[in-house]
């Protein structure tokens, strides 16, 4: 089936619409209240960008490419560690509050 | 580890990004679902340094080290109501990183496996000066963006002559460029792509006033989203791909989600020139109407008397911290059997949530903190409504006055409880300039003085 | 056609499909979401005729349009009465069509591009002996569902000593046909596989009884999905795969939906013995408590002086066909300016949707039928609850006995309203085989008789 | 990147997950009222299986395969035309109802 061979650039394509409908539902899902950590999270993980640093940084040298990479993975790592704690917590906030009950 | 591993493994990582996000459909899911995104992002980690020709572990080990403990120790310190700021801050570390890999991948695009230097793949040069082009307007709109919301910068929109215009025209030599890059792949315009995009970026922002800046920061989020895709589409690496788009997606969203609760359009808010104190021109002439004052003892006895309370919090509670205070203040009124209750307008605040958070900071249960369309139709049962810091959001001009600029943006309907409390420190108006007639209602009382002192005040006065 | 064009087209399908379904989220959108389904079927048939091994035309042709007459006869003739029935139909004709696909790859592996006759890749045969075994139990599974449907087999479950156990031998004996079919491609062993499947596919569906049907055929539905899934890893086809996957999700979620609104658990459906007409031993001893009687004119009566009427329809409803006359009867009503409301539960009739359909096609707008939960609360306000031909989802035994196999499910508040009136034949019981207290309460009145033939004699008696 | 060349079956995992976390969501958007023509659709749709037949009913021949590719095609195309039609007949029922008004 010719289908077999299509090319790398068609399956990111169907990977990609794919994964906008689902970025539609689940965002679209996500209760107001929580649209700050929201934002905090989507920070966070667009910082997988870090993927295509280490790969840069990967080599063993010093050229251009790979001063590159590791400036990239230190930016991404500040983003990645401050965006999960951020959220962190935010969320810790919105934990039930048992010591409510006493207090009434 | 296999090619085919290499793929489950970040599948696996992409899958977890999307529960990371399902989980925040519920406070209860939600710290789950931020493990599951830490999980997915160390598997995503772990597995690319598991690749054959990543060997400098120290240097990559040092550098996450350092990112790290940067990124840990802000996240740490940050206010919760810095929370705009930091936001901004953080898309553009995105934006410059996003242009570091498409320049690594320019110089070195064998570690990459799309060609060598100087002889990369047609598409590939197209996806990769696409995801400098977002990253690096991403990098400068969001500086501008944190100047503007920290206040290093001012919030004016600073507005020129034919700056569309201009716009437009530097837009297009963006295009120019990227064909030419494609054609000749010179490093040199590779990097005055990056030059004018960053130029770019800031003339977007600079016209846009400091209210407005949360929508554009959540445009700039999802723009870091599509860089990451444009990225993901030159590495073929279809974990960037899905975790871009997830990006993209909640960063455009939320930005029609604001844009709609503040009744305006997003290319309104793009083209600039709004949110700037020179809007306030729309203000009416109401220095004959009259206005009735009370004091911290007023309020504490007019609730201390009632039988429910809604408190309505908005943007100067933010600005005065007044959000402890504040739940000290409904807790004493619920112990004297009030039902008190929170009502948060989608647009409170200056950022999505903004309310939400900072009253779970202060230990307000979730469960009394209602959403606009769960509490309106409880006001005219309601005796008290406490506004605190909030102003747009309860003006009813947006239902009455066509002519009004926030026309037909949703409001919560305090004026239909038997009371109306309005903590400000003037008659100013809020983020739209525009006047709110509540405040010359009859079953309006204005409480003026910083909202947390007012609280503060309040909670003395009911002890 | 180049392969990157199919997989463009292919994917274009697969999303037109996505948002065919999409559109069923409103009545407004779900023509176009129908007419989305349709262009995606045609481009995704178009693209596969362009490949450049398909040359027979002729062939290909004719079989699609002598395909395509009898499906569009029968879907032109059939009652949408029969709609459970038809459904299960078309289900069986996708399982045999998997198993013909997979014994084309099978016995033709080059036109597929996975191998040649007797030397296909192990996972290609995995994938497609699980697609085969998936497709034949489909079947004949939905064949004996549509019987028990149709009234041509008896409903009744068809309990047998250790079935369970003879199901779960057959199931390793088809594994181990699985496994030697992998090792020596033998046909026989292809044969053996779809012939045993088929026995299984009869063999589980034996037990359960006629009523438990839908639930069944919805998990057919959701296996059909499967093996399309299955067959399009095989083809490495993308539009299969998903399609299937849009498909198998759709079916597993509707058949927990019903199996929840039933309060049972899939797996006691699946494992049978319920719901035949020996079920009805749970009815308690009632025959000395007291029922009001009514007939036709005191029910017209009664809703005529009303101002509010909620009217309750059932399976009853849908086996007498009442839904016209039950229209005409509210329209009547409405005239006479009583408010008028329909009220569904969501597992009233014997399909999901099935009232919603029945009350469509007599022109009942959409908008005065209302789901469970947007009208429970408005009982305790209403005068008149016409409950016709339903029965287990107004029983409160629901709420109230711990004991009763219904227990948990939630149920309309009928009792909740000043009065009850109650179409039906007897005091038989309904599919739960459970009594209904409601019968005997004091505001209550029993309208015995066909729900058809009450709506005529109640119009008779308002006009 | 090891990862271009990942195997045709992980590409398939990868459509197949994202396929069916946007199955959860589309249809638990389906509003119940239409959840018979659903049934309807999802049928249809199901036939695109259609594709394999064609391509084991496309060569000259009249080889084993062709007709089971042959026979595969007309059982589709009846669940197609017969799927669509039947939710086309359920959908138009659902109209919006403008002589009702004028009843009132
Ligand atoms: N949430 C978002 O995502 C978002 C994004 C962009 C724009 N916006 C816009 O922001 C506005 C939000 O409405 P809002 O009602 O929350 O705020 P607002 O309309 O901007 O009003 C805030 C009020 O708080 C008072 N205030 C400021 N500092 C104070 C202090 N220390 N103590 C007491 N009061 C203080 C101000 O009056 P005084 O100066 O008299 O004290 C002002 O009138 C909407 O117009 C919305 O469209 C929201
Ligand atoms: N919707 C689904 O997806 C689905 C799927 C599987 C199972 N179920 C089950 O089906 C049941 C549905 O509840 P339901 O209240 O709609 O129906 P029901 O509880 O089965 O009751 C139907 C009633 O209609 C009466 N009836 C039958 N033919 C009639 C006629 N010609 N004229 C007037 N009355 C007639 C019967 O009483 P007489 O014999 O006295 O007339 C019977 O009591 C639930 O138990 C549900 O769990 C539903």
């Amino acid at each position: 089936m010719e289908a077999h061979s299509s090319e790398i650039f068609v399956i990111g394509l169907t990977v990609f619409f794919l994964a906008c409908i689902i970025g539609y539902y689940v965002v679209w899902s996500v209760t107001p209240a929580l649209h700050s950590p929201l934002m905090g999270v989507t920070n966070a993980i667009s910082s997988v960008i870090i993927v295509g640093a280490i790969l840069a940084a990967g080599p063993f040298g010093h050229d251009i490419s790979k001063i590159f990479g590791i400036l990239g993975v230190v930016l991404a790592s500040i983003n990645i560690f401050g965006g999960f704690i951020v959220t962190y917590r935010m969320l810790s906030m919105f934990k039930k509050k048992p010591k409510k009950e006493n207090k009434d | 580890m296999s090619a085919n591993m290499v793929a489950v493994l970040y599948l696996l990582s992409a899958l977890l990004f999307i529960f990371a996000l399902r989980g925040l459909s519920h406070p209860e899911s939600s710290r789950l679902g931020n493990i599951f995104g830490i999980i997915g992002m160390i598997i995503a980690i772990i597995t690319t340094l598991m690749f054959k020709s990543v060997l400098s572990y120290a240097e990559i080990g040092a550098a996450i080290v350092v990112g790290g403990a940067i990124g840990t120790f802000i996240a740490l310190r940050i206010e919760m109501t810095a929370l705009p700021q930091l936001v901004a801050a953080f898309h553009s570390l995105v934006g410059i990183a996003a242009v570091f890999v498409a320049a690594a991948a320019f110089y070195d695009p064998a570690s990459f496996g799309i060609g060598n230097f100087g002889s990369i793949g047609t598409s590939s040069l197209v996806e990769m000066s696409i995801g400098t082009f977002i990253g690096a307007i991403t990098f400068s709109g969001s500086i501008l963006a944190f100047g503007k919301l920290q206040g290093t910068v001012s919030g004016k929109p600073i507005v020129f002559k034919f700056q569309h215009t201009i716009n437009a025209l530097i837009l297009f030599f963006i295009i120019a460029l990227i064909i030419m890059f494609v054609i000749n792949q010179s490093p040199t315009i590779f990097w005055s792509i990056v030059i004018v995009s960053i130029i770019l970026g800031f003339l977007v922002v600079i016209p846009i006033g400091g209210a407005d800046m949360p929508v554009v920061v959540s445009m700039l989020n999802s723009y870091s989203g599509w860089a990451a895709c444009g990225i993901g589409f030159t590495l073929s690496n279809n974990l960037l791909i899905i975790t871009g788009a997830l990006v993209g997606a909640s960063g455009a969203i939320l930005s029609y989600i604001m844009s709609k609760g503040m009744n305006r359009s997003i290319i309104s808010v793009v083209l600039g020139g709004f949110g700037g104190e020179q809007a306030a021109s729309v203000t009416s002439d109401n220095s004959d109407k009259i206005v009735k004052q009370g004091n911290a003892e007023d309020a504490a006895y007019i609730m201390k008397n009632a039988d429910s309370v809604i408190i309505v919090p908005g943007y100067g509670m933010a600005v005065a911290q007044a959000q402890h205070a504040l739940r000290e203040m409904g807790d004493i009124l619920k112990k004297e059997g009030i039902n008190v209750r929170y009502a948060i307008h989608p647009v409170a605040g200056r950022m999505p949530g903004h309310m939400n958070v900072l009253l779970a900071e202060a230990n307000v249960p979730y469960e009394e903190v209602l959403e606009l369309d769960e509490i309106n139709h409880d006001f005219p049962m309601t005796e008290v409504s406490f506004v605190i810091g909030a102003n747009d959001v309860t003006n009813p001009a947006a239902k009455t006055d066509e002519t009004s600029p926030i026309y037909g943006m949703p409001i919560l309907d305090v004026e239909k409880s038997q009371t109306v409390l309005f903590v400000k420190r003037s008659m100013a108006t809020g983020y739209s300039g525009v006047d709110n007639e509540l405040f010359y209602r009859d079953n309006t009382t204005m409480l003026f003085g910083d909202a947390k002192k007012m609280c503060e005040n309040i909670v003395k006065s009911l002890g």
